[in-house]
């Protein structure tokens, strides 16, 4: 079983380092042009200097049909005569023109990315891999007056088919998917895997023997989330513990939902825990029902059945928003026991001081594998664990790094600090 | 019981109704009374939603019910107008796109189009008993879809943004021991306090995430870490308290705005 | 069989988003997923709906506990739902924005969604007022830090904490309120709530790995339907 | 300071009074006299009214600043992901930044993730632009883009062409050649995106499908829930954070400082924050009194 998903994985794997490595051949050396030949007809404001240093290369990590322009400001731009009002872009496809006017960059800008549009037909088409010129005009107040920069060229657009820039994130991703996939592996192969106990989590089982007892319904909420969130799938797999554990006592569940596919699967869940159980004729299909979407609606729905069917236990486990202050809170009115995980930090504060068991953030999905010792939850929070762990010797490395190099360390200690840039 | 409901929703329902006549005589416009019953039923759903802090009763209810149904057909003529209408029409049929007056879109690929129309045609099965086995795929798009896209996006911004935010400088602008030394002052802009905050932030992070780190007892040092973890965190969390508090206050400002102008009159507007 | 199908649309249709991410060319084809996913959407609001209509149904006919209430919600939803459809009232006709001001649609939303709506939220502001004074106790040292912090966070969003601590001098203005809220927001906050933010990163990260790679099904279900 | 603002102090202050005396002595306070309290503490400051001053703390005056210095003309995207639930926090966020970025000569794109976002959007259309701007026009300095459904679907997609998934405006009209959406092909070309949220789709889902992959400048206006657990992307991610009524206030105070065509103009940020103070006053004394009675009974059982 596992072979199989690593075959696949590694199958992915191979074609995007196939794409990395066509990506890189393709890379084009800058075409540049330092000299600068002013153009001086019709002077009436005394001419701006040209610009300098006019590089045109295909733009990088993109799709095709860019082409990214940099120059050297006018001096008269910023400083001199201060009488340059833009940069004028002028492309062709010869040296020596016809010259379109391709768009006006502000003064003090010195970059420009010209990307045409992609379907041939459209006003000023620019295919890939085709040679194209460049010029920069240096632009005035006296439309009479533009100083003209070198010509730049032949350069050509094309697309890439690995975007570097994401090389980081790419190489990360590698690392972490290995990560889960070997400890996976050692979990199926029947390692045991130490997770720390929770309190919260012993607490289920006594919850449901107490409403055994006062012959109440156990009342449990999947979040507002919807069913492909992760905190709703933890949510699933303590729904299943807590649903076998109703069967064995022939107790009541409720299961309100507030999205139709969370429904379908909580009642895929519940019909499985009762089977488990041995009791398939014991499952009630309506224990498990959609409610509505709306936030305030659904708040106001379970409110409603708290306070008519007073169950001994409310479970709230997954994704909760502004409405987990007054389940907690009306369960308190109904008086029962209260048992919430969530991932979403502001409600945590609430269900502290108002359950009596509260599972911060990830110790939810930390149930969810120590509950069901199934191997891939199992192997999934030893991986992430163990990316904790890497994260918090990187994090105090690059804090180092970044003070060394602030109090004039080596510069390839910058270098490492630049490489967690991740945002483009 | 039943009578005293019956004389009390009665003097419900002559109170607002007295509450519209009065408003729609004193106001103005094109059609005052339509208007001043438009005001009035809002401030009456209003106070049937605060009926609650009593108790749970029957205009809750009504309140209650009726913005369950009103919502999801908001929601579903919203997605209807909004999505499904001018990002599917023009792209399947002319004639409709003509008849609504949107400009058809002549693509090669339009006829990838019947994918999302046959999932979610799929999906709606899920209605049905016999064939809500097939919503599975849709189910599965979904499912693929939300999985490749947060796989990517909590990988960049949440994960590898977060390290290299937490590579802080501990000084500002450093020229030399003397002049860091001669700066310290307990003053908010000070360098001691971007000092300070920094550390937080470092330790913070480091400690918060060894309390989260589950295949260890949490003993020893790392036990110490992990209590540090857990402070840090409960100072979030009273952040979080105290902002949510901000929050709640904040809407019942609004509610209470409306009420005493839009409705009274009693404030300015 | 009844499971390997979805698997492979899944694994798919996730693969092509992430490959697009590190392929500017593949990009179009994550597009066109996108834009599917947002056509499926409405359609996940349309069962939201015809759920809501059934249970609703089966409520009244089976006669169960406020099914009076189960008709409200059905006049309420097919009232919207038609007037919305169908444009009654628009200025516009059939071509016209579904919500401009002055259709009943739009009054429809003014002065029944939004007091509803709004109200129900506003709830919350009495509810934490109780809680406070009968749930949020300094219990153990954990709380009274969460307490401590929860009061000068309160404190420093009004204009009252400025007022409270102005006397303070200049060199010392770090214990100044508005500067305590400021450092307690940005530093343990912004720490706390990064510490939290990776670790959820990382379960989400390899609940998406694991559905890509088939290794979770959850969603789709057992197999034989 | 008037007979109103003392009238409010009085009557709060008696009800603490009482509040406290019961208490010490042992007796229940009903809930519902903790509500009805709570519910004349936000009215009567707005009856009387409670004024104070409002100083921009750095993260709202980065907002304001970045606005400030985009040269006129520059394009902005606002998106309005919320409900009438966050809307008294919200809304006169999403008010005042488009006052200030239309008094600034930018142009605007409106959108909503949420069904409800565009309801909202409305009131911003009908009660701000026509009133303070009557000579802005639509397709040349704002365009209404309207609602889309599919949350981070949509994100993914303006991420990289926001025509395809945006081909009309809210009304029909076709997106293309419209000057203020001039030279946009994504969501990153625009100068600065500003969401205004707090659940989800929100400020969150923006900064992870848009503002990271396309580079983009991004705030946020959020509600105060959702504020705290925004800052670990500031100031990387995020350049600046409006958050909850406070945020409101401040941006308000801010932009009516220095525009002072717009001195008089409606600031519900700002009204909310004298109901607002005495609402903390009062939760603040509720907590310190329910510990009190906690810590004596705990003592009392302990000497028992």
């Amino acid at each position: 079983m596992q072979q199989k998903h690593f075959w696949r994985f590694v199958i992915g794997l191979a074609l995007m380092t196939m794409a990395t490595a066509l990506g890189q051949s393709e890379a084009d050396p800058p075409v540049s042009d330092t000299l600068a030949v002013a153009d001086t007809a019709a002077i009436s404001v005394p001419a701006p200097l040209p610009v300098t240093n006019l590089i045109a290369r295909d733009k990088p990590n993109d799709r095709g049909y860019g082409i990214s322009l940099s120059w050297d400001l006018s001096p008269d731009d910023t400083g001199g005569t201060q009488s340059v009002l833009g940069y004028r872009i002028m492309r062709s496809t010869t040296p020596d023109g016809p010259w379109d006017s391709i768009n006006v960059a502000g003064s003090g800008d010195a970059l420009y990315d010209h990307i045409g549009p992609r379907h041939e037909g459209d006003s000023g088409y620019f295919p890939d891999h085709t040679d194209m010129y460049y010029r920069v005009d240096v632009l005035t107040a006296d439309p009479g007056v533009a100083v003209s920069s070198g010509v730049v060229g032949p350069v050509q657009s094309r697309g890439q088919w690995f975007n570097t820039a994401r090389t980081v994130v790419f190489l990360f991703m590698i690392a972490f998917c290995g990560l889960v996939i070997w400890f996976v592996t050692h979990a199926r192969r029947g390692k045991d895997l130490y997770v720390r106990p929770l309190a919260g989590i012993e607490a289920v089982d006594e919850a449901v023997g107490r409403a055994t007892e006062m012959g109440k319904p156990i009342l449990y909420l999947c979040g507002l989330g919807d069913a492909a969130e992760v905190p709703t799938i933890a949510s699933f797999t303590i729904l299943g513990r807590v649903a076998k554990r109703v069967a064995e006592y022939q107790t009541q569940i409720i299961v309100p939902c507030r999205d139709p596919i969370v429904m379908t699967v909580a009642q895929e869940v519940v019909k499985t825990a009762y089977s488990d159980a041995g009791r398939p004729d014991s499952y009630n299909p309506d224990s498990v029902f959609f409610l509505t979407i709306e936030q305030f609606a659904y708040v106001a729905g379970v409110n409603g059945i708290m306070l008519r069917d007073k169950p001994a236990t409310n479970v709230y486990m997954g994704k909760f928003y502004a409405e987990s202050l007054i389940f907690a809170e009306t369960g308190t009115m109904a008086g029962s026991i209260q048992i919430a995980g969530t991932d979403e930090i502001p409600q945590i504060p609430f269900f502290f001081v108002a359950c009596d068991y509260t599972l911060i953030g990830e110790e939810l999905y930390a149930a969810s594998a120590y509950l069901s010792r199934e191997p891939v939850l199992l192997g999934s929070l030893k991986a992430q664990d163990y990316a904790k762990a890497a994260i918090i010797v990187f994090a105090i490395l690059g804090f180092l790094a970044t003070n060394v190099s602030a109090l004039g360390g080596p510069e390839w200690l910058a270098g490492f600090v630049d490489l967690f840039q991740v945002r483009e | 019981m039943r009578r005293s409901t019956l004389i009390g929703g009665s003097l419900v329902v002559v109170f607002f109704l007295a509450a519209w006549l009065i408003k729609g005589a004193g106001a103005s416009g094109e059609s005052p009374y339509y208007s001043a019953f438009l005001i009035t039923l809002a401030a009456f759903l209003t106070l049937a939603v605060f009926s609650f802090l009593y108790a749970d009763n029957p205009v809750y209810k009504f309140a209650e019910h009726l913005f369950v149904g009103v919502s999801a057909a908001y929601w579903m003529v919203l997605g209807f107008w909004q999505t499904l209408v001018p990002n599917l029409i023009p792209r399947i049929s002319r004639a409709l796109s003509e008849q609504l007056e949107l400009e058809y879109i002549d693509e090669l690929w339009n006829v990838l189009y019947v994918i999302p129309v046959v999932l979610g045609i799929l999906l709606l099965l899920r209605l049905s008993r016999k064939l809500g086995w097939l919503s599975r795929y849709a189910v599965a798009f979904i499912v693929g879809t939300t999985a490749g896209l947060n796989f990517i996006a909590y990988t960049r911004s949440n994960f590898m943004a977060q390290i290299s935010s937490t590579f802080l400088p501990l000084v500002g602008d450093w020229t030399s021991w003397a002049a860091f030394v001669d700066n310290l002052s307990l003053s908010a802009t000070g360098p001691l306090a971007l000092l300070m905050a920094n550390i937080v932030v470092v330790l913070g992070v480091v400690c918060g995430l060894i309390y989260f780190f589950f295949s260890r007892e949490h003993s020893g040092t790392f036990g110490m870490a992990s209590r540090l973890g857990i402070w840090i965190l409960m100072i979030t969390f009273g952040a979080s308290f105290g902002y949510t508090v901000m929050g709640r206050i904040s809407l019942l400002v609004g509610r209470m705005t409306f009420l005493l102008r839009d409705w009274l009159g009693i404030i300015a507007s | 069989m009844n499971r390997t199908l979805p698997f492979l649309l899944t694994f798919i249709v996730g693969f092509t988003i992430v490959i697009a991410t590190f392929s500017p060319p593949l990009d179009r084809l994550a597009v066109d997923t996108a834009v599917f996913f947002s056509i499926i959407a409405v359609f996940a609001m349309i069962l939201g709906g015809g759920n809501l209509v059934k249970i609703n149904l089966v409520k009244i006919t089976r006669r169960q506990r406020d099914w009076q209430f189960a008709i409200v919600t059905l006049v309420g939803f097919f009232f919207v739902l038609i007037i919305g459809l169908f444009k009654v009232g628009n200025p516009g006709g059939v071509t016209g924005q579904v919500d401009a001001p002055g259709t009943p649609f739009f009054d429809v939303y003014t002065y029944v969604f939004v007091p509803v709506g709004a109200t129900m939220y506003s709830l919350l502001a009495f509810f934490i007022a109780s809680a406070s004074y009968r749930a949020f106790r300094a219990k153990n040292r954990e709380a009274t830090i969460l307490l401590i912090a929860a009061s000068i966070i309160m404190l420093g969003a009004t204009p009252f904490g400025t007022m409270l601590t102005a006397w303070i001098p200049d060199s010392l203005d770090i214990f100044e309120v508005p500067n305590l809220h400021f450092f307690l927001m940005s530093s343990p906050n912004l720490a706390g709530q990064r510490a939290i933010m990776i670790g959820i990163a990382l379960g989400v990260i390899s609940y998406s790995l694991r559905v890509l790679l088939g290794v979770e099904r959850s969603h789709i279900g057992k197999d034989g339907g | 300071m008037t007979t109103g603002v003392i009238f409010t102090l009085v009557v709060i202050g008696g009800a603490l009074a009482y509040f406290a005396w019961r208490s010490l002595r042992g007796k229940e306070i009903d809930r519902r006299l903790i509500f009805l309290v709570i519910g004349a503490t936000v009215a009567l400051p707005l009856i009387f009214p409670l004024e104070f001053e409002h100083q921009p703390s750095p993260l709202v005056e980065r907002i304001y600043e970045r606005i400030e210095a985009l040269p006129p003309g520059s394009q902005i995207l606002l998106s309005y992901d919320f409900d009438p639930g966050m809307a008294p926090e919200v809304q006169p966020m999403a008010d005042v930044i488009t006052r200030h970025v239309l008094a600034r000569g930018h142009r605007i794109a409106f959108m909503s993730l949420w069904a409800t976002g565009q309801a909202q959007l409305n009131q911003t259309l009908n009660n701000v632009i026509p009133v303070d701007f009557p000579e802005a026009e639509i397709e040349r300095d704002w365009v209404n883009l309207g609602f889309k459904a599919g949350n981070e679907g949509v994100l993914r997609v303006i991420a990289s062409d926001l025509p395809k998934m945006f081909p009309t405006d809210v009304e029909g009209r076709p997106t293309a050649g419209m000057p203020a959406l001039e030279g946009i092909r994504s969501a990153g070309d625009f100068d600065l995106v500003i969401s205004f949220g707090g659940g989800k789709p929100g400020p969150r889902e923006w900064i992870l499908f848009v503002a990271d992959p396309t580079g983009v400048d991004f705030a946020a206006g959020t509600a105060a829930v959702s504020a705290p657990e925004l800052y670990p992307y500031y100031p990387n991610q995020m350049l600046g954070l409006m958050g909850g009524a406070k945020g409101a206030a401040e941006y308000e105070t801010a932009f009516m400082g220095q525009y002072e065509q717009f001195a008089d103009m409606p600031s519900p940020g700002r009204r909310i924050m004298g109901p607002l103070t005495m609402a903390h006053i009062v939760i603040l004394a509720l907590i310190v009194l329910g510990n009190v009675i906690y810590f004596r009974s705990r003592r009392e059982r302990g000497t028992a």
